[in-house]
């Protein structure tokens, strides 16, 4: 029996459900060398800025108890270089691209969607909105419902494809974010992007990043972020959600799924193990055949719960 | 690189501080460049979850055995802990090989190779290598104490000259490795130099050799989450081709083997973390 | 050379910085059989409401990577039964209690506080303001600044020891809700309390608690609380912090002195190794002695962190 | 309850599904009785963090060894795949034993031991008990087939009258130990019943003995983090002494031997997760 691990997000068909985490796979060159890239539905990319940016000092990582702590700067070699050398590439490999764009101020936001118009391949857009936002004494725009929608609405005029919104969940209410960003014409959500935390060397008493404050991913957070996923597809049960935070395996997925992803992606498990996509997949059919599912979509937000 | 789940063919100590594991991994053993590094998974139940990266300390093709490479370490934390425990026929994930490797100087022939403790590593794979090609090996070797140097006795065969310097003078000369440069450059006639060690050491030969005019070479260490070149954990502030701006470069695959002369030394993380801005993945 | 291992917590002495996290010690009977209680600068009982509270069905518990999930619902007996059968056994035990306090409302608060006037050996009280609350869509007190001024300045008036509030991390600005606190008078701050959660059961599609969502604690969460606790002293420097959120060894107790903590809390340390307490006092005094450092406090707040 | 750090003496399977663990533990193998748990910590270094608990099922005060227990578990999942891959020598940190053990009866004569699967455990060690203070014993032991049934020739000889029930009759009765109850009440005059298993099946057994007016009592089962009464987590839903209400009582310390006509069986976790109401630890 086939089975059907097809998914349509905001009416662009993924052959897999699983997608890459931005920023934790490159533009897919490095793992091409370890799996087929075409097992994934898509590749989203590093988020991109319209200038490049340096990035933080290091150390940029510290390990944490199942995780890893990061501060990396979103260092990358902006809009232009990944048009110019990453997406062609892409492009050859035959995977759709979702281009995760970010920025310090929604003109810069504008700018990069702009320039990523018919973009070949590029499927949708994944707006990073966990980004200090200079016009708001560097308050993240993912932390703030009016930032939120100003940015998710002027992306959605600059762009020709389907937007999702990527979250931060260090708030309150993420229904709330979710909520505005929806309003404002996003057409899908992806979360959760990583949680702030930090860790400091008792020996030197220095923090282990020279960031100071960072992102924590990782099996750790996976409690945190299939509440997350629970909640948001409680709350906008037709809208494509993409669920990350601490996927190792196929099981950890359909755990996704079950709570409301549409797809999901896999951050951290590349850097674990740089096959982790392949073997998802291949984990999901073997599961779907042997209990005799005909298509993972069916699976989800399926988890039993009253009222 | 390539990933592969080695079978662990021995493991024994080295010295009082040192150990060492042979495992079966006949591909990378094929591929394996003096300089680079496989990154180890030591196990996929621990409370960490992350790859550790060991330098590839020697490839052996021959023997009746499936090719195996060597890899030694001293116990820094759960992931080295983890490693020291493991026994002959237990399996590991291995990536490998990774990164840069040195260079063979195609001209020049006199090379000496300077090693901190546990630094010594890539350059006794290096030696043996630069011999095959009919170099000039001279060998300076520093660490905090005598039990710090790795194996002193195939340590000491590895040069035409061979010196050592510990800071406690518990083996050759009382200080460090860099007292002892210049002195060596001149016996020596260098015209290559190979370093591997902590941080302030490669800095120091580094700038030494460029005042002597010396073309030097590092293999450097840096925190590193993926190993394969994804995660932009890892980079070094390097020079750019212009000399005119600091890059950030990874170490893992556009490493860990650097031009000494175009690591920004100076430009390194802060003696303290920075005033905290908003994170950023 | 001895050693100075004591604190001062808002005008109270403790011999030990180490106390229990409310909850997680019952109310100390238990652990007396395996330690003694007097390592321990103060016993925070599981907090307690005015009548009795049965507490959520089961499972109540989910482990997880390096953490567990709990719903338990705040069972337990209510405050008077506290007063006449736990208080006096403390009493007895001669150590001091800190009464942390719960409610659905701001009115239950007030009740409880007022019970516990004068309570031998209450040295302060816990406000855990981590409640739904009844009066506004069961929205937590702790998520809403208003909400928590307003419970937190009822308590210091009903109250005649100093008031720790206790602080949910499921908000966007923990700083905004400590100043509210501190502002509305609260002496001190306890953070954190446990980070939303969820776990599903892959082979029964069932929530691997029965109350759904509940609390993530662990070493799993410890990057989370030490940021927290950083991110609160940096704003409130004067301020005694009781800090929490996986705790498991001295040396991760130092983490959060340096980070900023007064006193640190040992919750689900508890529950791994009920000689936690003991183990981590004496491994502070160790670690003291080793580095020839007179005072705990000494290192209190002193990550090296440029401006 | 005593924490120890105790050592493994020996490590075997039994049959093909269950290990068995010999742990040296004199002061907990002293105080230990039927019905009664410890509480293990697998590994220290583990991606999980918590205690697991296991029944006591037999304790050697002999011999040679200084006193020990003994644990049978199967694997199913982390902390079961980590005991069940310690050797002989290795440390294990134990508390025990904890709970209420079960009650022997002063004045009744003739007990009968219903068992499913694993359950059988805390059984077998009342058995040995229940004989010594010179009490009438039958056993019913049920499984979901052959393999799963704890080994049965002690089984067999644990009983003056004992009989097997499979759920896929490779052993004994096709069916349910619940099918032949009755009628063993009546063969063996059975004046008291234990019983351990699953959930169901206690529920079951503890209905029909009300039905004869037979005390019963239950070893039961709860997700627990501490083990030691400090954490509400491993909570099972009683009727009151005054029979008028459903009260959260301990499984662990106030466990896990229960009265079964006091378990309020149908006030269990639902089928589903409640409707989200916002949590509190
Ligand atoms: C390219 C390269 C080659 C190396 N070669 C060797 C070698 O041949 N022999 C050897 O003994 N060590 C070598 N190291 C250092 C080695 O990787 C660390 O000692 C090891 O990762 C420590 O892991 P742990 O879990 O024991 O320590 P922990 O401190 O528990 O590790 C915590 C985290 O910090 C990282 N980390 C800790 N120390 C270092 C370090 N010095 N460099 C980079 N990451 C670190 C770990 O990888 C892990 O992510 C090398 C490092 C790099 C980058
Ligand atoms: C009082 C008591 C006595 C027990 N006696 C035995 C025994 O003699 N032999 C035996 O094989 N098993 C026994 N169990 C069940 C045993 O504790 C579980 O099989 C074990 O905890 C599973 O751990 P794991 O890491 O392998 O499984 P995982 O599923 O990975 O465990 C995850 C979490 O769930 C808990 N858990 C999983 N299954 C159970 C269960 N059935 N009951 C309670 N907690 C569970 C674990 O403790 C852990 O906290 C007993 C349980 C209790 C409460
Ligand atoms: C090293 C690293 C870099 C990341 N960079 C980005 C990024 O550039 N843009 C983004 O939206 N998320 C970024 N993330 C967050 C991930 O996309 C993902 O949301 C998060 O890591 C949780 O998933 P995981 O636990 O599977 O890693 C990064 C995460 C890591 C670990
Ligand atoms: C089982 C359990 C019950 C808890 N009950 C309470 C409580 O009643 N009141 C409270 O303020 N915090 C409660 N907490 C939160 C703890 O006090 C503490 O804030 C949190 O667990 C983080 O610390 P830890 O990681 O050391 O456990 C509870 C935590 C757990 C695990
Ligand atoms: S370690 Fe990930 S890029 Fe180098
Ligand atoms: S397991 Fe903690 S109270 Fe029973």
């Amino acid at each position: 029996m086939p089975v059907d691990l097809s998914v349509d997000l905001a009416g662009v068909r993924l052959r897999s459900p699983v997608v890459t985490a931005s920023g934790c796979f490159a533009s897919g060159r490095e793992v091409s060398e370890f799996m087929d890239l075409k097992m994934f539905g898509a590749v989203v990319v590093k988020s991109m800025t319209l200038e490049p940016w340096p990035g933080k000092p290091t150390p940029r990582m510290a390990e944490t108890p199942s995780g890893m702590l990061n501060a990396i700067g979103l260092q990358n070699y902006g809009v232009d270089h990944f048009l110019q050398v990453d997406l062609p590439w892409l492009n050859r490999a035959e995977v759709p691209v979702i281009a995760s764009i970010a920025g310090n101020t929604v003109q810069e936001f504008i700018y990069v969607a702009e320039r990523l118009r018919d973009a070949p391949g590029v499927i949708a857009l994944e707006v990073n909105i966990s980004c200090p936002n200079l016009e708001d004494r560097n308050n993240m725009f993912a932390h703030d419902a009016k930032a939120t929608a100003t940015v998710i609405a002027s992306v959605r005029r600059a762009a020709t494809v389907p937007i999702f919104a990527k979250l931060s969940p260090n708030v309150t209410s993420l229904t709330e974010i979710a909520g505005a960003a929806l309003d404002s014409g996003a057409q899908g959500i992806s979360l959760i992007n990583t949680v702030f935390g930090m860790a400091i060397d008792i020996r030197t008493a220095r923090p282990k990043l020279a960031g100071v404050i960072g992102g924590l991913s990782g099996p750790a957070i996976r409690p945190i972020a299939v509440r997350a996923v629970f909640e948001v597809h409680k709350a906008f049960p037709h809208v494509p959600i993409i669920g990350m935070g601490g996927i190792m395996n196929h099981e950890d997925a359909i755990e996704f799924v079950l709570a409301g992803a549409t797809a999901v992606a896999l951050g951290t498990a590349n850097f674990i193990n740089p096959s982790s996509g392949a073997e998802v997949v291949k984990g999901l059919q073997r599961y779907l055949i042997e209990r005799g599912i005909g298509s993972l979509s069916a699976m989800r937000g399926r988890v039993k719960v009253e009222g | 690189m390539i990933q592969q789940t080695a079978q662990i063919l021995s493991h024994k100590k080295v010295g009082d501080e040192y150990f060492l594991l042979t495992i079966v991994a006949p591909e990378i053993a094929d591929q394996a460049m003096p300089g680079q590094f496989v990154h180890v998974l030591p196990r996929k139940d621990a409370n960490f979850i992350l790859r550790r990266p060991f330098s590839i300390y020697k490839v052996n093709r021959r023997g009746e055995w499936a090719a195996t490479i060597e890899i030694i370490f001293d116990i820094r934390g759960g992931g080295t802990a983890a490693l020291a425990g493991m026994r002959p026929h237990d399996s590991l994930d291995v990536i490998g090989p990774i990164g840069r490797p040195f260079a063979i100087p195609k001209t020049r022939h006199s090379c000496l190779l300077v090693g901190g403790g546990i630094g010594a590593v890539p350059l006794i794979f290096l030696a043996e290598k630069l011999k095959a090609a009919g170099k000039r090996v001279d060998t300076l070797w520093g660490a905090s104490r005598a039990s710090r140097l790795l194996n002193p006795i195939d340590a000491k065969r590895a040069g035409t000259i061979s010196v050592f310097a510990t800071d406690d003078g518990s083996e050759g000369h009382h200080g460090q490795v860099t007292d002892l440069l210049p002195e060596m450059i001149e016996r020596c006639g260098t015209e290559v130099i190979y370093a591997c060690g902590p941080h302030g050491m490669m800095a120091a030969v580094s700038n030494m050799a460029l005042k002597h005019r010396i073309p030097v070479q590092v293999a450097t260490e840096a925190y590193m989450a993926c190993g394969i070149g994804i995660c932009m954990t890892c980079v070094q502030p390097v020079w750019s081709s212009q000399g005119d701006q600091i890059v950030h470069v990874r170490t893992c695959v556009d490493g860990p083997v650097f031009n000494g002369a175009r690591v920004a030394w100076d430009a390194f993380a802060p003696k303290a973390g920075l005033a905290p801005a908003p994170p950023g993945n």
